[in-house]
C-alpha cells in the first residue's frame, strides 16, 4: 500500500486534483468535514491531509511513502527525503521585504521577523551579517509596520500585501513551488508504483 | 552462556565473527582524540554536529563521531592490504533530535595498495552484512561511482552551485539539477544510472547480486572524500539507510598515507530495532 | 496610544466583541478583508489581528501594550507579562490522548507528537519519564492513528475528534481559556487606560 | 579628555561617579568562580542560563552570570557595614534570544549590620541611579515586600503550589491566585498593594517620593533569598525592567555570613540605548 | 561464534550471565544525565572529575561516571525488591592521569524491601564475582560497616575532624587517629576489626568465606552515602581495588524514595588485563 | 567627573583619545565568535589556548582571544584606508599560569591600500602608546621585518628545520642557528640587525627616533602572517613586552579580502601597573 | 619477596637504620656508590633508593609493597596507600613565611612559591585567599628575599635558615615526619609479613 | 645592577669558575656554606644560587637579568627568554632508553618515566605513538629495572649508569649543555652590560 501525505490547505487541493486527474481519487476527500484519512482499496493507496509544514515530517519518518510539500518548507526543514518532482503548483518566492524608506545601518544588529528562522539564518551568513531572529507565525507584514522588525523574510506571492503595507522587497532568496517527495527506503522498495503515480500525475 | 543480549548487540557479534571469519582485525579505540583532529575533516562526517569537552589537561577533545578517521590515523605505513573492523559507539545527534546520543556502529576498513578486487569483496561484504541483520526482511544495496560526477563538475559547475547539484544528485531532484544548468551527463546518471568509470569486475559482482544490488547515484552526497564507488544500504521498514561506505582515498592523502586507497563502510547498529529515537 | 494585539480566528472575534460591547469599537474590523491594522483615534487606540502564537511576541515586546492570547500559548511561551484577567472564553484543555487501546511500557522511550513542545517536555519531566518529541503544527489527531508518535499532548474541546480517531485522554494536563495580557513597562505608565479596558470589558 | 564614549558606558561612568559619592568602593572581579559556586545558587540567579567552560587545570568554571554572589563571597566578615559597586560584564541568554551574549551591568551592594535607614538609602539611591540614565524620560520604580509574602505562604501552600502562586503574583494573576486558593491577604496586596512589614522609615521613603516609587507586589519574583524589600525599575519606552534589587539576608545566611544582612541592585546598561538585541 | 573477545569483554559476558542466573535484569542507560543531578551527589562518586559538555540544546550534561545513581533515579516506586544490573562504560580520569578515560564497568544494585538475607547474597554474589574474573588468583573481599562508624564519628567529631578521621581510617593509619583523638572504639576498628552492627546472616556469610572475605575497616570511605556494610574487593597482582559496594540507603533518601534500602556494587574491568593506563 | 579610575581604565581612555585624535574608529565586538573561525587561524593568535563554550543553540563558540581576526571578518571590502581602534577584555592562559584569565587589551588596525607613509604613521602611533602608558619609565620599541627572514628561509630551510630556526630568532639564539646552518645572512640581521627591505620611509622614522626605537630581529616570532614589518614594546622595570604588532598581509589574503594590506598593534593594558598576575 | 622502596638521602639513611637495627639488613646499601638496588635473599627482600618525592608513585602503582615517606610528600601527592606507621624520623612543620615586614593586603593577588603547590592550594582555599602559585624546587628563602614571590609554603626544621634571611612564619599549616606506606593491594596477601617488619623496626 | 641565577651544584660551579675566571668574582660563592646571595658592590652585580630547574622562573620573571641553564631545562620549561650564548660546559644527550631486550609493541599504550614530562610528550607526539607518562623526580634507572615503566626519557652522559643496568639508548632526542639566558625586557635596558660580561666569560 502506498501512503499519500498531503497539505491541508489550497495547495493541497490543487495537487490532489492532479492526483484525481490521473485516476487516483479518494471520494469524499474534498468534502468540508473533518475527516483527514481516505483509503482507496481498489488502487491500494491511502491519502492523508496535514499541515503543509508537517509533510515533510511524515515522509521523511515513513509514515507517508510520498507527500506533496511547498519548497519553502524543504528548504525549512530540509528533510533527508527524495524530492521526485516540481509539481508545478502554487508558484511563488521567498525575499526579504522592508518599508519603502528602508535604510539598513551595517553596524546595528538587523531584527529580522520570520516564520523560516533557518531560511533566514543561512541567507545572512552567506552574506555575512549579523541578525537577531523574531519567529512569527503568519502575517509578517505587520512586523515592520508596527516596529517590532526591521526587515521580514516571508513568501511573497504578487506583491500586492506588501505595497499595501508600504513594504517591497529588497533582496530575492529562491523561487517557490510544490513539490513531490518520497522516503528514501519506501522508494527502494515501492519504486516503481510510485514513479507510475508521478508520471501519470504529471501527464 | 545462557544469556540473553539485545538485538543490536547480537547483530554485533554476529557482523564481528563475520569479519574476523573474512580476516578483518579488531580494531579499538584506545583514546579520544583532540578536536581540531575532526575540525578540519568535517565534510567527511555524516554528521556535522561533535561532542565537545575540555580535558583535564585542557585540551579541547572530542567524543568520537566518527571511527574511520581514527583508523586511518593509527595505521602504520606499511606494503600490502590492511583490513580492520570495528564495534564502537560513537556519539551523534539523531536528525530531529535536539541532543547527543550514543550509538552503535559496528563497520570495516580496508586500507593499501588496493586491487579493483578488494573493492568487490567489501562490496560483497556489505551486502552480507545487510543479509545478516535484515533477519529475513528484503534489503537493497545502492551503488554508485563518485569520481565520475566529480569529474563532470569539476568541468562544468562554480563552488556554491556544485553543492546545490550534490544536494539534487543525493534528493534525485532532475528538476532541480535541469534549474542548475547540470552536464547533461549527470541528469542521465541520476536518471537512469549506468556503468561509468565502474572497473569490470565490479560490473560482474553488481549483475551477480542484480537483485540486492541497484546502481543509484543519491548515493552520492560528498565528493570531498568519496572518489571512488559509494554505496548505502536499505532494509525494508526501516526508514533511513542502515548501511553507509565507498571508497575514500581522498581522506589517506589528506592525512600524508600516500599512495594508498581505501574503502570501507559503517553499519548502524541501533537502527535494527527500528529504534524510534532518531 | 493604547496597541492591542488580538488573535486572529475565531477566538480573537469572540474576544473582539467582548471589547465592542464595551464601546471600544474598531469599524470593519470583521469584514472578511486582508487588513490587519485598525485605528480609532477617538478612543486613541489602535488593535490588530495577529496570529494566535504571535501575541506573546507583540505584548512582550511592547509592541502591543495588551493583548488577549489562549493559556495554552501562555504555558507554551511562558512570556514575561502580565497576566491581568481571565477573558472566559474558548474554554479547554491540555491533555495527553493516545488510542484507546494504548499501553505505556516504561522501559521504551515514548514517542509524543504535539504543537506545544514546552508543555510536552515540562509535563514528562515532572513524572521522569523519558519522551521523544515530534513537533508537529496541526492535526495531531493523525500521529498516533498512523504509528508516527504513541501519544500526543494537545488542546481538546469536546473530544469529538478524538472519540472518531478512537483516541482517549490519557492524563489532564491543564484548564485554558483566553486571558488578557499586558506589557509589564506599559503597565506602568498606562495603567490606569488599561485597567478601565479591562474593567469595561468585563462588566 | 575630548572622547566621545557609548551611552552605556557613558551611563557607567555616570553611575560609577554616583556611587562612589555616596562612599560606594570599587569591586572588581579578579577571576572566574567554579560552576558549582552557581549551581546551587541558581534560583537566586534572574537568568537560569549559565556559560560554563572547562579551565585548562580541568575544573569547570563558569563565566559571571552575576557579580553579587561573587562580592558576598569575597568580603571579609567585618562589623559595621560594607558598601560595593561594581562595573562588570555579565554573560547570559537575554530572553528570546537563542546565544549568549556579554551585558554591561553596574550595580551596588551593601552588606552588614544594616539598619533600617541603610535600606531607605539604597531605595534612594535606586532612584537617582533611574534618573541619572533616564535622559528625561519617565520612570517608576516598584517596591514591594518579599518577607510578607513568604510568611503567608509557609502558612498557606505546600511546595509545587507555591511556585505556582509566585508565578502568579509576579504576572498580577489574580484568577490564577483564586483558583490556585491563594491567601486572601496574598490576593489583597496583589490587587491593592499596602505597608505591611514595611518600616516607618521606608513608607516615608516612599510616601516622599509618590510619584515615582510604587508599591506593587510583581515586584516579588523570588523568595529564597529575598527576604525583605524587593523593587524593580522601568522607564518608559523600555519593555523590560532595567533595575532589579532588593534585601536578600538569606543568600548571607546560605553563604555562612552569620548574623549580618545585605541590599543591592543592578542596572541593566545595554537596555539603556533601547537595544533590541535583549 | 568463533569469536575470540578481549578480555574485558569475555570477562563481561560472564558476569553477565552470573547475574542473570541469580535473576538479575539487565538495566541499559538509554540517555544522558545533566550535570547538575551529580554535581550535587559528588562525594557518592568514586571519582570526583566529571566529563561535562554541553549539548545541543543549551543542556549542561555530564557523560556517565557512574551507574548506579541512574539506577537508582530511573527505577519506579514499588514493593518487594529490584535488582539490576549492567553493563556499560564509564568516564573517569583514572588517579594518575591526565586525562579523561572511557572504563568499562559491570555492576549490580539490588533495591526495595531489603532483608540481611538480600545483603549476604550481594556479599556472596560480589565474591563470586571476583572468583569469575580472577583466573586462578587469589583474591580477597574486604568488609566493614559503615554505619557503626558513622553512629561514632557522629557523637564525637566536628566537620573538618571528621574528613581527616576518615582519610586515617581509608589509610589504616593508627597514629593520625590518635592524634586527632578519634574515639577509642573507632581505633580498635581499625586495629582489629570487630563484628559490631554485623547481623547474624552476615557473621555467618563472613565465616563461611573466612580465608576469602575479611573484616578490613579501610574500606569505609564515604559516610555520605553509605550506611551499611561496605566492601571491597582485591586480585593479587592487580595493585587497585577491583570491586567496591555497599550499601547506600542514603542515597535513595536523598532522593525521594522512601523506606527503600539499596546495596549493590561495581567490577572494573579494565583492570582485568593489569591495564597500567590507570 | 570626579572619578578616580584603576591605572589600566585610565591608561584605555588615554589611548582610546590619542587613536580618535588620529582618525581611528571605535569598533565593538558586538557577538562572539565560533571556535571554527580561530581554529584554523592558531598560528596567528599569540596564545594557543582558547576558552570555548558551547551555546545554547549547540555551536561551539570562542571566548575572544584576539580582536584583530574579528575586525578584518568584519570589514567590509571598500576603496581607500580603514582606521579602527578597540579596547576590549580578552581571554587567555597567562605564561605560567594555569587557568584562564581576562585581560584587558587595547589596539588598532590599519586596513587597506596601504602606502608605506601609513606603517610608519601606525609605529610611530606604536611609540606615542608606550610614551602614553610609560608615566616616565624608559620604553624601547623593536623592530624587524619578517618578509626578509620569509624569503631567506624559504631559500634555506625545510619544514620542521624553519620552525626551530624562528625560535632561535626569537631567542636571540645565535649558536643555535649556527647548529641548524641558518642561512649567513639571517644570523648578521640577527646579530647586527640591518635595514634590508625597510622602506625609505621607514628608515628615516627609525633614525627619528633612534633612541626609542631599536631594530632587532628578535620581534620576528611568526612568518605565517606577519610579512611586513613587526615591533615589540617595552617598558622598564616590566619583564614581558607589553605592546606587539606588525604587518599581516597574509591574513587578508586568507580572509579573502583581495589586494588589501594591514599593519597593528595590540597593547596589554594589565601589564601597566606590574601586575604580577602573569 | 617485599620490595621496600626507601627515600635517597638523610631521611631514608635514618629510616634504614631502623630496619637494620631490626635485623633487615641490605650489605653495602650505605656505602657511597651508584647501586641503588639491594637484595636480601635469605630475607626473600628487596630494598632500593628512589628520590623521596617518587617512593609513593612506586608503593601506589604496587612496584614496591611498602616505603618510607615524608608526610609532606604524601600530603602533596595523596597516594591512595595505607599509612601503616609513624617512623618518628625527620620531623619538621609545612608552614607559611614572609618577610619580616610582611603584611597582607587582601585585594590583592597573593604570589606564593612553593614546592609544594597542592598543599599551599588547598591551604589557600581553606581560607578563600586568591592566589597566583610559583612552582620552585628548592631554596624558597630566596623568592621573598629577591621579590619573587609574597610568601612561601614550605617545611621548616630548625627556622635558621628563616632567621638568616629576615624571614618568619606567619602560619602554621601540619606537622611532618617520615611514614611506613604499603600498596593496599599488596597488603592483602603480604599483610602478615609487612606487619611483621613493622612491629619489629618500632621496637 | 645585574642580578645572575646559577644553578646549584657542579654545572653551576663550572659556569661560576667562568665568571671568575673573567674577574667577575663573588668572594667565598664556593665555601659550603647556606648563603645563597652574593653581591660584589665594585661590579654592581649580585649572583644567586638557584635550583637549577628554578632558574628559567627567576630570569622570564625577571628577578634576575640573566641567569644559566642546562638546556635541557630551557626545552622542558621552553621559556620566554633569551639564549645568548652556548656556555660549553656539561654536555650530554636527552635520550630514550629501554631494557637491552626490550621490544615495543605498537597496539600498547607506553608507559614512559620521565624527570622531563614535556620533552617526552613532545617527542612521542611527534612520532605518533600513544604514551603514559610516569613523572619522576631521578634515578630513572629504575623505573624499567623495576618494570614501572617500558621506557625512560632521561640525560645520559657517559651512558655507565644504564649499562651497569643493562638499559640502553633507543632514541636520541636532542643534544645538551649549559646556556646562558636573560630576561628580554632587561635586555633591552641594560643589554651592554649584558653583552660585555658574555664577551668577557667566553674569550
Amino acid at each position: 500500500m502506498i501512503n499519500i501525505a498531503l497539505p491541508k490547505g489550497r495547495l493541497g487541493e490543487k495537487v490532489y486534483k492532479l492526483f484525481a486527474a490521473a485516476g487516483y481519487e479518494f471520494p469524499g476527500i474534498l468534502d468540508n468535514n473533518r475527516r483527514l484519512v481516505f483509503e482507496n482499496e481498489k488502487l491500494n493507496m491511502r491519502c492523508f491531509w496535514v499541515k503543509p509544514f508537517d509533510v515533510p515530517v511524515y515522509v521523511e519518518r515513513g509514515t507517508a511513502d510520498i507527500g506533496a510539500a511547498g519548497k519553502d518548507i524543504l528548504l525549512e526543514r530540509s528533510p533527508d527525503v527524495y524530492e521526485l518532482a516540481d509539481l508545478k503548483a502554487g508558484f511563488c518566492r521567498m525575499a526579504v521585504a522592508a518599508k519603502n524608506d528602508f535604510i539598513d545601518e551595517p553596524e546595528k544588529i538587523l531584527r529580522v521577523a520570520t516564520e523560516f528562522p533557518n531560511i533566514a539564518r543561512d541567507y545572512y551568513a552567506s552574506i555575512g551579517r549579523e541578525i537577531d531572529i523574531i519567529t512569527l507565525r503568519g502575517s509578517l507584514e505587520l512586523a515592520p509596520v508596527l516596529g517590532l522588525s526591521d526587515v521580514i523574510v516571508d513568501i511573497v506571492e504578487t506583491g500586492t500585501t506588501l505595497r499595501e503595507n508600504n513594504l517591497s522587497v529588497i533582496n530575492f532568496i529562491a523561487d517557490l513551488s510544490a513539490r513531490l517527495i518520497a522516503n528514501k527506503s519506501a522508494y527502494k522498495f515501492k519504486g516503481e508504483e510510485i514513479n507510475k503515480i508521478i508520471s501519470e500525475i504529471l501527464k | 552462556m545462557n544469556l540473553k543480549l539485545r538485538p543490536e548487540e547480537r547483530a554485533a557479534l554476529n557482523l564481528r565473527s563475520l569479519y574476523e571469519s573474512r580476516g578483518y582485525s579488531f580494531y579499538r579505540m584506545s583514546r579520544f582524540e583532540e578536536y581540531d583532529f575532526y575540525a578540519d575533516k568535517k565534510d567527511f562526517l555524516t554528521s556535522k554536529s561533535i561532542l565537545t569537552f575540555t580535558d583535564i589537561n585542557g585540551k579541547l577533545m572530542a567524543l568520537r563521531p566518527d571511527v574511520t578517521l581514527s583508523i586511518i590515523k593509527h595505521i602504520k605505513n606499511s606494503e600490502g592490504v590492511q583490513k580492520f573492523y570495528y564495534d564502537e559507539k560513537v556519539y551523534r545527534v539523531p536528525k530531529n533530535a535536539d541532543s547527543f546520543r550514543e550509538i552503535s556502529q559496528a563497520g570495516i576498513e580496508c586500507v593499501g595498495e588496493l586491487t579493483s578486487k578488494d573493492v568487490c569483496e567489501v562490496l560483497e561484504l556489505a551486502l552480507e552484512s545487510l543479509r545478516a541483520i535484515a533477519g529475513g526482511r528484503k534489503f537493497i544495496l545502492d551503488v554508485a561511482h563518485a569520481g565520475i560526477i566529480a569529474t563532470l563538475l569539476a568541468e562544468a559547475a562554480d563552488e556554491p552551485n556544485k553543492s546545490e547539484i550534490l544536494k539534487c544528485i543525493a534528493a534525485k531532484n532532475i528538476h532541480g539539477l535541469k534549474n542548475l544548468n547540470a552536464p547533461e551527463k549527470i541528469i542521465n546518471l541520476v536518471q537512469s544510472g549506468g556503468f561509468e568509470n565502474f572497473s569490470d569486475e565490479l560490473i560482474n559482482t553488481i549483475k551477480k547480486h542484480k537483485d540486492e544490488i541497484k546502481v543509484d547515484y543519491s548515493a552520492v552526497n560528498n565528493l570531498n572524500y568519496y572518489n571512488g564507488i559509494v554505496f548505502r544500504g536499505f532494509i525494508e521498514g526501516i526508514p533511513e539507510s542502515i548501511l553507509s561506505g565507498g571508497q575514500y582515498d581522498g581522506l589517506l592523502k589528506l592525512m600524508g598515507k600516500k599512495n594508498s586507497r581505501a574503502v570501507g563502510f559503517a553499519v548502524y547498529l541501533d537502527e535494527i530495532r527500528g529504534d524510534e529515537n532518531d
